[in-house]
C-alpha cells in the first residue's frame, strides 16, 4: 500500500487549497439580470481584411461582432448589406424554423413522436449561415441547426417524416428524431454522439483541399461539446493544414442542466480557444441575422481564398428546454430568456426591415400566417403518412439493412431468424 | 427498510458512501444541481454540497482521467457516464490507465474508481442511447464489470463497488431505473413497489462481487442472464412454460462459473441471453465456458439469443430487442435437441 | 513476382493503390517522409508526394476522424495506427462513427476508410505495444476486421479492403512483418526468404474479404487460427504429432463460417488459439459457434488457448506468448476427451 | 450511393484549394542555421505577479523567458537567485541524467535490455523542475524527465534494475525499460500510452483541493502529444475547478521522425494553447536551469496561492534518438543539435558557475569523474544482480498478481495452468 504513503501536508501560514466549483449566475426563483454581461456596442468591432495574421485579431475573440443597434439600424463595417430580398427571405426562413419546432413539439405531446429538439432563439444561426455558405459547400451540423436545412428551401415534409419515423422516412426509422442526413444540401448526417462531427468536417476540408476542389466545409459544435477531445483535434488539424473550413461554436449558454462555466466559459471565450492553434477567432451575436452572415461570409472567403480555418463562436441562448425529456425550469429561471440581452432573433430582423422601410407589422402578420399554412400543410401530410408506429412505417426487416454495403451471411441469417420469429 | 426503485436505490447507495466517506465524491454531466438525467443523483448535491458532487465538463475521457487521478490521490470517486454509449471517448482512460495502473506499477499505485453508467434499450433511445457496450469491458483485463437487476442488488452492489479498490464498470438497466420491466411492452409499465426486491434497507450493505444468484430455479434448462434480460428470461419462462433455471450473473467479471456450471450440469441445457449485439457478446465468453466446464453433460447445442449484429434503430425497438417470445422460442427449442 | 516480406508485400499493396486511385492516400503518425516505424510506407512519400503520404499530428482519434471526413467526401484514406494499443483514442470515432455512418443516414454517407495497425507480441515491446484488440473491433456491428498472415495474403486482402466500401480494420502481425516466425524464439529468427507464401505478384490483385484458408491439412483436431498464431499453431502440430487441420482464419468479419464447420465436423475437434486475453477474445465467438454448428460432431470440448488475462508483461514475453507447447499441450488433451 | 452526388465544384477565376504540408527546415545533408528563429533576449521578459490577470500576460506565450546570457551571466527579473550550493547541486544531478543515460544506452547495445530512452539536451528540465518542487508534490512525467528522479536523490541502482527487469525491479518486470514508478517520491508510473497523465495530474490536483491539502500536483507531455485529446481535458479541467497544477509541455522539436509543426507549432507556441482557456502560459529557454527554476517557482506558487493552473512551454531539443529502435539520420541533419541555439544545458550551468566564480574547469573534471563512479557503480550492481532475461529474475508466475488487488479465480486457475505447462 504505498499509495497511502502520501498525506495531506500541512503548511502553516499557508492557505489550504480548495477547489472552484463554478456557478451560473441564477437559479429557479432568482431574478436574472445580465446587465454585467460584457457585450460590443453594434458596430464597434472593427472588420480586418481577410488575409490579416490571427495573430493581431486576438482581440477579436473578446468582442460581440454586432450589426443591428437597438433601433434596429444597420451599423458599422460588418454589415453585409443584404438586400431586402435576402432579408425577407431569411425572415421567412427564421419563422419557417420557429413554426415547425412548435409545430413538432406539440406532435411530440400528442405521442406522435417519442421526440423532439427545438431550437427556439437560435434561428438566426442556422438560416444566416446557411444563406452565407455556397451550394456543394458541405456542413457537419448538430441537432440545433435545422435552420440550415429550411434555409435552403429543404422539404419540410421530409424533414417531418424523418421525425415520425414512417415510411417516408428516407433513414428508415433508424434515427432519433431531428438527426436529419440530406447529403442533396450538403446536410452531413448527425450524429447522436456528441462533437465527433466536428473533426469529421476538417477531415472534409482537407479532402477538397487535396483534390484541388473549390467547395469548403462548416462544422457545428455546441458550447457544452467544446469539451470532447473531437474539439482539439479539429482546430490541430484545421491549423496544421490549413484547411477550408468554418468552426462554428454555437454557445447558447447551456449544455442541457450545464452552464458554459463547466465548459471553460468563465475564464476565456470559446472564440479565444482559436488563438492558442493561430486561427483566427470571431465572437458574433447570434442573434444578429447580419452579423452572423457578416461573419460567416468573412470566413468562408479567407478558407476559399487557401488561407485556412476560422472559429466563430455565436453568442445565443437556448431559449427552450434541452429537448422534450428536459425540464429547464429546474435549473434555470424560467424566465431567464425574456432577460437575454441579445433578444430574440425574429423580432430583431423583423424591426431592422420595418426600419429600413422594407417592411411593415401587416406583413408580417400576413407572412405568419403563410409560414403557419406551410408548417401545417407539410406536416400534416408527414402525419397522414405515418407516426411513430402508426400508419405507413418501413418494414422491420429492413434493420438488417446498411450495416455493411453487402448485406454479410450472418447478418442474413439473422434476417431470417427474425422472419421466422415473427 | 424502504421501498425503492432501482434509481433510488442507486442514490441510496451513494448517500450511504457520502455520509460514511469524506474520500467518496461522485463526477458526471448534469448529475450535481439537476441530479442526473435519470435522476440517481437527486437531491445529493443539495446535501453534500457542489464540491463532493460536482457537475463536469461535457467530456467523458476528461471525468475519467480526472477520476483516475484523484483515485490515485486516495480518493473513491464515482464516476457517472451519462449513457453507456458515450463511454467510448473515455475508453483510453478506461483500458489503458484504470484498468492498468496496478499491474504497470506491481501494485504501487491503484484508482479505486466506480463508473456508473445506463444502458441497454427499452426507451426508444435510438442507436446512441440504447447500446450494452459490456463486452468491450470485460475484454479488458483489470476491469471489473457489474450489472444488477433490482433495487436491492442494486444498492449492495454499488456499495461494494465504491468500496472495492478495483475499478469497477457499473452498468445499470436503464429500463429498471422505475420498474421491473419483463419485456411485454404492450402491457402497461410496471413499478417496484411490492416487488419483492424493491425493500432496501436504509444503511450500510453489501452484495458481494463475483456472486450470481439464481432469480428462478428450475429444472429444465438454465437461462444466463443479467439486468433487464432477467425479467425478460422470466417472463419467457412463464409465458413457454418450459421450467428454467434463470440465473442472475450480477458480476461478469469476476464470474461466478461455479454457479453457472452447477446449473447447467442438473438441466443439461442453456440458453444465454443478451441485449448486446450477438458477435463476440459475453454470451460468446459464456458459451465458450458452459460448454468446457459441462461438455459432457450438455444435451443440445448452447442458445444465444441476443440483439441482433446491426445498431440499436430508433423505430424498431421491439423488433430489436430481445424479448419474451424470441427467448421463449429458444427455450423449447434448447428441450429438443433435434430442432438444430 | 516478387519475394517479398509481409513488411513490404503491404507497401506494395498501398503503391499499387495509390497509383491506381487518385482518390487513396495515406495517413499516419511517422508513416511519411520516415517510412513508418515498421518501414511498411516506406519510399511512398517519396514517389506520391507529401500531400498523399501523410504525416499527421499524434492523435489518433484526430487521424481518424479526419479520415472519416474525408472518406464521406470520396476519398479512400489508409490509415496507419502506429501500434493497435494506441487505437483506443479513436474508438469512439470508429465505434460510433466510421461503423454507424452507412446505417444512420440509411446509405446515404459512408466513409470507405481502412485502419492498417500492428498488433500482438514477440518483440519485447512490453504492455502498450503488444496488445491484440481484434475483439474490441469484432463486436462493433459496422467494421470489418481482417488479418493476414503472409505477404501473398497481406497484399491481396489489404487491397480488397482498400477497395471495400465499408470500414476495415487492418491488423498486422508485427512480429511476421520481417519473418515467418513460428514461436521458437529460441531458435535462429526465419525470413520469409523462400517461404511459398512470400512470392508476391507485383501488380493488382485481390485476396477476398471473408474467405478462410486451410494452411494445413489435417484430419485429427481443427486448430481455427489468424496472423502469428498461424505459423506458430503449425510448429505445434509438426512438434506435437498431432495431425492438425489448421485453418487460417484470415478475415475474422465477416467469418467464413462454412470452411470452419466443415473442417469440425470431419475432425470432430477443436482447438483456437489467439495472443489476445483469453475472456471474451474472438476465440470466445469462435467457441461459441463451433459448438452450435457441430454440437452432434464434437467429440471433445473446444479448447482455447490464448493470452492470460493479464497485460502483457515486458520481461517475461515467452511465458506470455501462447507457444508451440502450450499449443500442442491443448491439441493433445482435444485428442484425449478423458483428459478433460 | 447519394454521396458520390457531391462533385469537385469549378469555380472560375477562383483558386483552386490546396493542402498545405508543414516541413521542417532542414532534412538530412541539409546545413541546419536556426537565425530564423525568433528567440527573446536574456532578461528581456517582464516577471509579473503571481496574481496576475492571465488575460495580461498573454504575450508572454511569444517570448521565451531566459535569465542565462551568453556569457553565462544572470540577467533580468527571473533570475531565481539560486544559491551556488544549489546550484552545483543540479549541475550534478544534470551530469548524473546524462551520465546514466550513456551508460545504458551502451547496455542496451550489448544487449543487457531491449530497449532505452535517452534525454539528452534536456536535462535542466527534469533537473530544474524537481528541485522548484517540495516534497509530496505528485509528479506526472513522461519516460523524457528521469531527471525528475535523479534530482531527488533517487537510487539509480533502482532505476537501473527496472531497465534491466531484473529481481530488484520493483515493479516485477512488466514494464518498458525507463517506464518508472516510485510512489517514495511523487512520481508517478509512467505510462506507454501517450498523455493520459496530463489530465490525471488536474484529477489529483482537484483532488488535493478537495481535500485542503496544501500539495500541488505537475504533469508532463512531449510536444507531439499535445494533439491527444488528454491535452484538452487537461486545460479544460484545469481551467474549470482552478486545479493547482503546472501543466508542462516540453517542446524538443520532435515526435520520433515528426517535427513539431505537425502538433500546431508553425502558427503559434504551445504556451500560447493557454491563452484560450483563461489560464496563464509561460514559454521558457528549456535550456537554462535558471530559468526553468524561475518560471516552475512561478507557477507553484500561484498554485499553492489557489490562483490555478499554469501552462509552460520549455522549449528545447531532442539531441538524442527518440529511443534505441530509431535512427535520426533518416529524417533530421545528424548535426543539428549542434546548431541548435539554445546551447546544451550542462555547459551553460557550467559557464554560469564559473562566471559566478563558484566552479572552475578543475573541479569540473573532478565532477565529471566522481558522476562517471556513481553511476559506474550503481549500474553495475545492477547488472551483477541480473539483465534481461540473465542472472536474478522475478518468477515468472508473478505475472499474474497485481491485474486486481485479489487475484480472481479465473487468474489462479490460469496461473495453475502455467505453472502445470512448465
Ligand atoms: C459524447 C456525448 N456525451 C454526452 C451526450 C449527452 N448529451 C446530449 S446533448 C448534451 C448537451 C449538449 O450541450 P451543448 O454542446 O452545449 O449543445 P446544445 O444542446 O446546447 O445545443 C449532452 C450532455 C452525448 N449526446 N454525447
Ligand atoms: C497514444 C500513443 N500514440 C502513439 C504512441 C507512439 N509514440 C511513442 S513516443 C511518440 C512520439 C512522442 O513525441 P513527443 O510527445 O513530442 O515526446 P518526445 O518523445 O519528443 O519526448 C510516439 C508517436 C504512443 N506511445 N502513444
Ligand atoms: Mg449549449
Ligand atoms: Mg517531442
Amino acid at each position: 500500500m504505498t499509495q497511502a504513503h502520501s498525506a495531506p501536508s500541512d503548511q502553516p501560514g499557508r492557505p489550504a487549497l480548495s477547489l472552484h466549483i463554478p456557478e451560473p449566475k441564477f437559479r429557479p426563483g432568482q431574478k436574472p439580470d445580465f446587465g454585467g454581461l460584457r457585450i460590443s456596442k453594434p458596430g464597434e468591432i472593427p472588420r480586418p481584411p481577410i488575409d490579416v495574421a490571427p495573430h493581431d485579431i486576438r482581440d477579436l475573440a473578446d468582442g460581440v461582432i454586432r450589426v443591428l443597434d437597438d433601433e434596429g439600424r444597420a451599423v458599422g463595417p460588418w454589415d453585409p448589406g443584404l438586400s431586402a430580398t435576402d432579408l425577407r427571405r431569411a425572415l421567412r426562413f427564421m419563422m419557417t424554423t420557429r413554426s415547425y419546432d412548435d409545430r413538432m413539439l406539440r406532435a411530440q405531446r400528442q405521442g406522435k413522436t417519442s421526440f423532439y429538439i427545438k431550437c427556439t432563439g437560435e434561428e438566426a444561426i442556422g438560416v444566416g449561415q446557411s444563406l452565407a455558405l455556397a451550394a456543394g459547400d458541405m456542413m457537419f451540423p448538430t441537432y440545433r441547426q435545422p435552420g440550415l436545412l429550411i434555409a435552403r428551401d429543404w422539404s419540410l415534409y421530409d424533414m417531418a417524416c424523418q421525425v415520425f419515423a414512417n415510411a417516408g422516412d428516407r433513414m428508415k426509422g433508424r434515427q432519433l428524431p431531428v438527426l436529419y442526413s440530406v447529403p442533396q444540401e450538403g446536410f452531413f448526417t448527425i450524429s447522436g454522439n456528441l462533437a465527433t462531427q466536428f473533426i469529421q468536417a476538417v477531415g472534409w476540408a482537407m479532402a477538397s483541399a487535396y483534390k484541388g476542389d473549390h467547395r469548403i466545409a462548416a462544422g457545428w459544435i455546441g458550447d457544452g461539446a467544446t469539451a470532447e477531445g473531437d474539439f482539439h483535434y479539429a482546430l490541430t488539424f484545421a491549423a496544421v493544414y490549413r484547411a477550408p473550413v468554418i468552426l462554428n461554436v454555437v454557445n447558447n449558454q447551456w449544455a442541457i442542466s450545464t452552464f458554459q462555466g463547466f465548459a471553460g466559459g468563465e475564464n476565456a471565450t470559446f472564440a479565444a480557444r482559436a488563438i492558442g492553434y493561430g486561427l483566427p477567432g470571431l465572437r458574433v451575436d447570434g442573434n444578429d441575422i447580419l452579423a452572423v452572415v457578416a461573419v460567416t461570409r468573412w470566413a468562408a472567403e479567407r478558407a476559399r481564398a487557401n488561407l485556412g480555418a476560422t472559429v466563430i463562436e455565436l453568442v445565443t441562448y437556448r431559449a427552450a428546454a434541452h429537448s422534450t425529456s428536459d425540464d429547464p425550469t429546474r435549473y434555470r429561471p424560467a424566465d431567464e430568456w425574456e432577460h437575454w440581452p441579445l433578444g430574440d432573433p425574429i423580432v430583431r430582423t423583423k424591426q431592422h426591415l420595418i426600419a429600413r422601410g422594407d417592411w411593415t407589422e401587416a406583413r408580417q402578420v400576413q407572412l405568419a400566417a403563410e409560414v403557419e399554412d406551410e408548417v401545417q400543410g407539410a406536416v400534416k401530410k408527414a402525419e397522414t403518412l405515418g407516426v411513430l408506429g402508426k400508419g405507413a412505417q418501413h418494414r422491420p426487416e429492413t434493420m438488417f439493412e446498411d450495416v455493411y454495403k453487402e448485406m454479410p451471411p450472418h447478418l442474413k441469417r439473422q434476417r431470417e431468424e427474425f422472419e421466422g420469429g415473427r | 427498510m424502504t421501498a425503492m426503485t432501482l434509481a433510488q436505490a442507486l442514490n441510496s447507495a451513494m448517500d450511504v458512501m457520502l455520509a460514511r466517506d469524506d474520500n467518496v465524491l461522485l463526477m458526471g454531466e448534469d448529475i450535481g444541481y439537476f441530479g442526473g438525467v435519470f435522476r440517481c443523483t437527486e437531491g445529493l448535491q443539495k446535501k453534500y454540497g457542489p464540491g463532493r458532487v460536482l457537475d463536469t465538463p461535457l467530456s467523458e475521457g476528461g471525468i475519467v482521467g480526472a477520476a483516475i487521478g484523484m483515485g490515485v490521490y486516495g480518493l473513491r470517486p464515482v464516476v457517472e457516464i451519462q449513457f453507456a454509449d458515450y463511454s467510448y471517448p473515455a475508453f483510453d482512460q478506461l483500458a489503458s490507465e484504470a484498468a492498468r495502473l496496478r499491474y504497470r506499477s506491481a501494485g504501487e499505485f491503484w484508482a479505486p474508481l466506480t463508473v456508473r453508467t445506463p444502458y441497454g434499450g427499452g426507451i426508444f433511445g435510438g442507436q446512441t442511447h440504447s447500446q450494452s457496450p459490456e463486452a468491450l469491458f470485460t475484454h479488458v483485463c483489470g476491469l471489473k464489470t457489474v450489472i444488477p437487476s433490482n433495487p436491492y442488488d442494486a444498492k449492495g452492489l454499488l456499495i461494494s463497488s465504491i468500496e472495492a479498490d478495483d475499478p469497477i464498470i457499473f452498468l445499470e438497466p436503464k429500463r429498471l431505473y422505475a420498474g421491473p420491466f419483463d419485456g411485454h411492452h404492450d402491457r402497461p409499465a410496471a413499478s417496484w413497489d411490492g416487488h419483492p426486491h424493491s425493500e432496501v434497507p436504509d444503511g450500510h450493505y453489501r452484495v458481494p462481487l463475483g456472486k450470481a444468484k439464481i432469480a428462478r430455479p428450475g429444472n429444465a434448462v438454465t437461462v444466463l442472464a443479467f439486468g433487464t434480460m432477467v425479467h425478460v428470461a422470466m417472463a419467457a419462462a412463464a409465458d413457454s412454460g418450459v421450467d428454467a433455471e434463470v440465473i442472475d450473473l450480477r458480476t461478469l467479471i469476476p464470474l461466478d462459473i461455479d454457479t453457472v456450471a452447477a446449473s447447467v450440469k442438473k438441466t443439461g441445457r442453456c440458453v444465454i441471453v443478451h441485449e448486446a449485439t450477438l458477435t463476440c457478446g459475453y454470451g460468446a465468453e459464456l458459451a465458450a465456458l458452459v460448454q468446457q466446464h459441462c461438455f459432457f453433460h450438455l444435451e443440445a447445442p448452447i442458445g444465444r439469443v441476443a440483439g441482433w449484429d446491426t445498431p440499436y434503430p430508433y423505430a424498431f425497438e421491439w423488433d430489436y430487442f430481445p424479448g419474451p417470445k424470441r427467448i421463449g422460442a429458444a427455450l423449447v427449442k434448447a428441450m429438443d435437441a433435434k430442432a438444430w
